[in-house]
């Protein structure tokens, strides 16, 4: 009992760390329409930028929380440049054209990515130290032999994407770029009627997502040292992305919980009689049996046929 | 002056519905396979053949067999990498507990095997569109990966889990040069795309072309959903399966299933989509493109930084080939998302009017 | 123009470019130079550990031109190819490379396994032999049956006996093994795969259990593996890993407080990459090694004189005496030493694949020579012959402190017991597959 | 304006029985009774959002009514795929055009008769022997229909590039090219100018006499509607509000209340 409480709460936070990429994607997805395959690879480009930034102001003796804060100015920086070529370069020229095309230059886009920040960062394991505390912490070892492991950092991971999700509710609920925003996930020609630029939104709405991937390029790597396998994180956010819909923020972080959850206890309760190595696929086996009850996903709004 | 079509005329509806109704394309047709036929086997080297010609070859089947999904059925699909691994492990288990098959028979059975699994793979097409269908086929890939890994039987028990191909030979010939290798997969390639071409434009094809412009639409004129989808998953299937046989057999030889990973799932896509959705001849061209991309930027790029007076690394090529790939793509997106097919009508365009300009 | 004229233009721009890139006859080369291709993967998930190997390599190379002039007077050339750990890129660059130089390659050393696993195929029909030091097909030892492979120094089978070996010594006997409980962390890869069948022959030998766990690559989630490892709480836990899986794994045992001086890494997840990322949490943290250590010896002087200060290598200053660096130029020292020794017999100019395999098939690298080579503490002696292509089968362990590493173990052998017959065993049973007369040692020359 | 023709019928077709939908609580039709009789051209009228197009859907099987039954060459039909409906012999045309708009003219009206096109995959592969007989004779059948219809000038052009009236007329030709029994038109002249409009009218009524297909069609233009159908039924707010030749309708009080907007 101890034991599945850990793996479920362990798969818990991993999800929640899931649904910090899952975000971007649902972010671009609800303002763009545009199936942001990127996400993985701007969690990566933040992450370097950020550690690398961090190396050099902490090698300038500059004090530590002043570093930490240049950094992620830096890596704020950088995401928007790359925001605002993204718009320029790459979605202005296709306005209109089919989703699977646009969906197909975000692919592009991350290779750009991926070979941009390995070449300006380097290529090898980066350690990350924000401050985050990473030792275990051990629950209820009264009660259970060895008691609860818990990662403290997987805490602090959690707080910052319940404080992310806030952030980003007050932002699209009380500002007027998040209303814009709104109206543009909406409907894009009645947005534009109303005179919101919508190149403006879209250069935003980048730069938002590319905020959060910084968010989760801090929290994955100060986990496993920032790396190119950030990169493929996107893989593992697109079935919380199936589960929880493309456009709803909550969806994305239930989803991203059940998912955790579900691929954790699967890999540990499951995996060994299956010869291990189950959770990714299972991951998507998940997300597959809801959609065949819930096409839309869970939180997809329901999509009613017309002719 | 020299591509003229005007005082060709059509006298039946046989000769209407050919696949190169104008003369000059049938006849650069023929010399293209005179040349890949006759002329090739005599000047390639054994590097092209085997980095160049013979994965173009196979890989051009595969993004064939990607395109009858995609682009002719519309329906997005991330797990062709998984197809084709499918084929290879199928081709490898007919050959190990069959001995007495030929390599290039367990070839074409595999192909069967592969469009089984497809249909299985295919049915969530019935309820889940777009994207959410797209995300649902990486389940067909990561269960493909973790299969072909993880079941022992697949691999034949071998402690490593890499497996081999069979010796090639046929009627006694030893078929396992490069150059026997590169026609048995370009002549199964051809036989292949030319069946598919005559699917395409037959009934079947229409129904699936139907069920991509309109779904509905197609359902209520008496298009079978469930037929169309799962025949168009079968027959893309059999296509992936058979090049992904070949890619064991004729081109890697001996292969792990990191080979048919999602990475191979990616660049068949890029292929359809660099090619032109729904174009044979695209899909071609997508794989060339493809396959030559890499070869060129890593040949090309040492000597132009030198150039410059700047050496660049072997990471530094691989990184800016990388943002040149990711670079190209963008931008093919953007000049012509219709792809080289549609360039490739443009050129032809152009060359029906050359001389004169209008 | 439009923009899509320029496409079109572009387009065939392009093509044509390509068309005479792969057809244009290659620059006429010096005739008196030896090719070495090598292959590497200096970018995507196993970059920190392929950088150090590749540079390693390449240093000691142009170390020996700048020094010696090349070997005997015949110049080394070599070109690197990017393989990202991709067994088809690995393929490419094989068929790319092997045909450079006026002998053609004279050894590929692929560092993948699974590269390794289909170059096995083609490498007997192009005559080049494959050095997979410590790496590679177990079984491949076996000259009879594996004529061009060359898995110098130790194969898997040989890590796993000997980490056996030293488990048994720590708990005082082998009889201590009985009722305990070992686990393997393995990379889901051929690599990974590879040393689970000494293991299990061992397992019912010595009556310990065995448990298998597979990390999907590349291995940057953990989480449940070490979740399970928690619950099953294994004695000791062998670290099969490569690339940011190691770190991952050496983070992730700190997370669920397993302890690190329980855990053994086969010699590929015993570098530095492997426990810098892990920060405090890899003190502690055992690992086999390929024999030799990190360090600066003999060699280094010599490397550090004609290639370092000269602004040649690509080495990080840290990077410079590092595991893998090392490791990197022992496999240029014994791929040159090869070649040295065919040359012995076939004379002072390049040598072909053939030659060179009989080059390392000769090999015989006593104390002597290896402190002349200036290796003297980094490997003992090796001597290949037809029957045995390994060359040697010893192995130490080496600990991590937090600041480096550290030599804890005497040198430890492979037990032929063990390891011969199953090698027998499989080698005849590809031999079979792939219907292979095996070759007479006792006639070979 | 000449009263509509004269003509009587007596088979019935299709009837409808006491039919309700809804969606999510929101009815769309109720209770609505009526019957197509074999060989007439019947017309569905009603102002925008009566629930003409839904009453279409649900003919064909798209929409599954929650009450009521629909009887079928005097078959009951339960719950059906619209794909079974177009194998009974039903087709029909959209009010936003539902063209493939990869495919040209041709397919297009190719892909009507998908139905009775029949030969496997293999041949089909190898468009030998039966497949290629197969196509060249339902080529002729097309061939035909396209001469019908006055489009053989844009056979081979992909029908996204067709100006809308003539996209229309593609449409029909796919549907004729089933060879329905019943064919339903939703507003086929909806956007059109009037010499479209005479043309298509004119289309219509000869497909209705050459080939004896049954007709049931919805259409704004009530001149139109008067012209061409034998009789008339008038739905209102999902409700049926008259129902009989296009005369008496014409003189319903609750018909002209509908169109002319009295408070209900």
């Amino acid at each position: 009992m101890g034991f599945f409480l850990e793996v479920l709460i362990g798969g818990l936070l991993a999800g929640v760390l899931y649904s910090l990429v899952a975000l971007g994607f649902v972010l671009i997805f609800k303002a763009s329409g545009v199936f942001n395959f990127a996400q993985g690879a701007m969690v990566l480009t933040a992450g370097l930028a950020l550690v690398r930034a961090l190396d050099v102001f902490e090698q300038w003796h500059w004090p530590f929380g002043l570093a930490l804060l240049s950094a992620f100015a830096f890596a704020a920086v950088i995401m928007a440049i790359i925001a605002w070529m993204v718009e320029r370069l790459v979605l202005r020229k296709l306005v209109n054209q089919e989703d699977i095309i646009l969906f197909m230059a975000t692919i592009g886009i991350t290779f750009f990515l991926e070979g941009l920040a390995q070449t300006l960062f380097g290529a090898d394991v980066y350690p990350l130290n924000v401050g985050l505390p990473k030792d275990p912490i051990f629950l209820l070892e009264s009660l259970f032999d060895g008691g609860i492991l818990v990662n403290e950092l997987d805490i602090w991971a959690a707080v910052a994407a319940g404080l992310l999700v806030a952030g980003l509710a007050l932002f699209f609920q009380r500002t007027r770029i998040g209303r814009a925003l709104r109206a543009v996930a909406d409907d894009h020609a009645a947005a534009q009627s109303v005179g919101i630029p919508l190149n403006q939104i879209w250069f935003i709405v980048w730069l938002v997502a590319g905020l959060v991937a910084l968010v989760a390029g801090a929290v994955w790597g100060s986990k496993l040292g920032v790396q190119f396998s950030l990169s493929l994180l996107a893989l593992k956010a697109l079935p919380v992305l199936i589960l929880g819909g493309f456009t709803s923020v909550p969806g994305a972080i239930i989803g991203g919980l059940i998912i955790g959850a579900g691929e954790k206890l699967a890999e540990v309760f499951l995996g060994p009689s299956m010869g291990g190595g189950i959770e990714i696929w299972f991951a998507y086996v998940v997300a597959l049996l809801f959609l065949l009850f819930r096409p839309q996903g869970l939180f997809g709004e329901r999509i009613i046929e017309r002719v | 002056m020299l591509y003229r079509e005007a005082g060709q005329f059509k006298a039946s509806y046989q000769a209407d519905q050919a696949i190169f109704p104008v003369a000059q394309d049938r006849l650069v047709m023929l010399a293209l396979l005179v040349i890949a036929f006759l002329v090739v086997p005599f000047v390639t080297s054994e590097y092209v053949y085997r980095a160049v010609l013979i994965p173009t070859v196979i890989l051009s089947l595969a993004a064939i067999g990607l395109n009858v999904l995609m682009g002719y059925c519309g329906q997005v699909s991330l797990g062709s990498g998984a197809f084709m691994g499918v084929g290879a492990y199928a081709a490898y288990n007919l050959a190990v507990r069959l001995p007495f098959l030929n390599p290039f028979v367990c070839i074409l059975l595999s192909g069967f095997v592969a469009a089984a699994v497809g249909i299985v793979f295919g049915i969530p097409s019935l309820r889940i569109k777009g994207f959410y269908l797209a995300c649902a086929t990486l389940a067909a890939q990561f269960f493909g990966d973790w299969a072909f890994l993880r079941i022992k039987w697949v691999t034949n028990y071998t402690p490593s889990g890499s497996v081999n191909a069979p010796p090639l030979q046929l009627f006694g010939w030893d078929l396992s040069s490069p150059t026997a290798n590169y026609l048995v997969a370009l002549g199964i390639t051809l036989a292949l795309a030319l069946a598919v071409k005559n699917i395409v434009r037959g009934h079947i094809g229409r129904q699936w072309m139907a069920i991509r412009d309109m779904d509905i639409a197609a359902e209520i004129i008496g298009v079978r959903p469930l037929y169309a989808k799962l025949s168009a998953f079968a027959v893309s299937s059999f296509l992936i399966g058979v090049a992904g046989a070949m890619w064991a057999f004729l081109y890697l030889g001996s292969w792990e299933p990191a080979a048919f990973d999602i990475n191979r799932s990616f660049s068949l896509m890029f292929m359809v989509i660099i090619g032109g959705l729904g174009s044979i001849l695209g899909s071609a061209l997508g794989a060339i493109f493809i396959v030559l991309l890499p070869i060129f930027l890593n040949q090309a790029l040492p000597p132009l930084g030198a150039a410059v007076g700047w050496q660049i690394s072997t990471a530094t090529v691989s990184h800016f080939e990388s943002m040149i790939f990711g670079a190209l793509i963008v931008f093919f997106l953007v000049v012509e998302p219709h792809g080289l097919a549609r360039l490739w009508s443009i050129g032809k365009e152009k060359l029906r009017l050359w001389p004169f300009p209008h | 123009m439009g923009i899509r004229q320029v496409a079109l233009l572009g387009t065939a721009i392009v093509s044509a470019g390509m068309i005479a890139a792969l057809t244009a006859p290659s620059v006429a080369q010096a005739q008196n130079e030896q090719f070495i291709p090598n292959l590497v993967y200096r970018t995507g998930a196993y970059a920190p550990n392929g950088i150090p190997f590749a540079d390693g390599v390449a240093d000691y190379i142009n170390m020996l031109n700048a020094r010696d002039g090349g070997i005997n007077g015949v110049k080394i050339i070599t070109e690197e190819c990017e393989t990202g750990y991709a067994t088809d890129r690995g393929v490419e660059c094989y068929e790319r490379l092997k045909g450079k130089g006026p002998t053609g390659a004279a050894y590929f050393s692929p560092l993948s396994t699974g590269i390794t696993f289909a170059l096995t195929e083609k490498a007997p029909g192009d005559k080049i032999p494959l050095i997979t030091m410590g790496y590679g097909r177990s079984d491949s030892r076996d000259g009879e049956i594996f004529t061009w492979n060359f898995p110098l120094l130790g194969t898997y089978w040989t890590a796993a006996n000997v980490a056996i070996q030293y488990i048994a010594k720590e708990w005082g006997g082998f009889d201590k093994l009985k009722g305990k409980k070992i686990a393997l962390l393995y990379h889901d890869s051929p690599y990974g795969k590879e040393p689970i069948a000494a293991l299990d022959i061992m397992s019912k030998k010595y009556g310990f259990d065995f448990l298998q766990i597979p990390v999907p690559a590349p291995g940057s989630e953990q989480k449940s593996q070490w979740l399970q490892i928690r619950q099953q709480r294994p004695d000791y836990v062998l670290l099969w890993g490569w690339g940011v899986m190691n770190s991952a794994a050496v983070t992730e045992a700190g997370n669920v407080n397993y302890p690190r001086d329980h855990m053994l890494g086969v010699w590929w997840s015993g570098a530095e990459p492997d426990v810098l990322p892990a920060g405090d949490k890899a003190k502690g943290y055992k690992a086999l090694m390929l024999q030799h250590p990190a360090g600066k010896f003999a060699v280094h002087k010599d490397l550090e004189k004609y290639v370092i200060s000269q602004g040649k290598s690509m080495a990080k200053p840290e990077e410079f005496g590092q595991v893998l660096y090392n490791r990197g130029i022992i496999n240029s020292m014994l791929g040159t030493e090869s070649i040295r020794t065919a040359m012995a017999k076939f004379g002072n100019k390049p040598m072909t694949g053939e030659q060179v395999r009989w080059g390392i098939e000769h090999l015989d690298l006593n104390a002597d020579r290896i402190k002349q080579l200036g290796f003297d503490g980094m490997i003992g002696p090796i001597k290949v012959s037809c029957l045995d292509h390994e060359g040697a089968r010893l192995s130490r362990v080496h600990q991590w402190d937090g600041k480096e590493w550290k030599v804890i173990s005497d040198w430890f052998k492979g037990d032929d017991s063990i390891l011969e017959p199953l090698v027998k065993a499989t080698a005849d049973a590809y031999g079979k597959e792939k219907k292979i007369t095996p070759r007479d040692c006792s006639k070979a020359s | 304006m000449t009263t509509a023709r004269a003509r009587s019928f007596t088979d019935v077709l299709l009837s409808v029985e006491n039919i309700s939908l809804s969606f999510g609580g929101v009815k769309a039709l109720t209770n609505i009774s009526f019957d197509i009789r074999k060989g007439e051209i019947r017309a569905i009228i009603g102002p925008n959002g009566a629930g003409k197009s839904s009453m279409l859907n649900c003919i064909n099987g798209f929409y599954h009514p929650q009450e009521g039954a629909i009887t079928y060459k005097g078959q009951r039909r339960s719950r059906m795929r619209p794909h079974a409906a177009a194998e009974q012999g039903i087709a029909r045309t959209f009010q936003n055009i539902a063209l493939f708009r990869g495919m040209s003219t041709l397919d297009n009206i190719m892909t009507g008769r998908n139905l009775r096109m029949r030969t496997g995959l293999f041949w089909q592969a190898l468009r030998l022997g039966p497949a290629d007989r197969e196509e060249i004779e339902h080529r002729k059948v097309v061939e035909r229909i396209i001469d019908f219809l006055e489009i053989q000038h844009i056979r081979k052009v992909p029908v996204g590039q067709l100006p809308y009236g003539l996209q229309k007329r593609v449409e029909l030709g796919r549907a004729l090219a089933a060879e329905p029994e019943l064919l339903l038109l939703d507003e086929p002249m909806a956007g059109m100018n009037l010499e479209e409009k005479q043309d298509m009218c004119r289309f219509v009524l000869d497909v209705n006499d050459e080939f004896g297909t049954t007709i049931c069609l919805i259409e704004h233009d009530m001149g139109v509607v008067m012209d061409i159908s034998d009789r008339v039924v008038v739905l209102d707010y999902g409700k049926k509000i008259g129902d009989g030749a296009p005369d008496e309708v014409k003189r319903d009080q609750a018909v002209i209340d509908a169109y002319l907007g009295v408070s209900h």
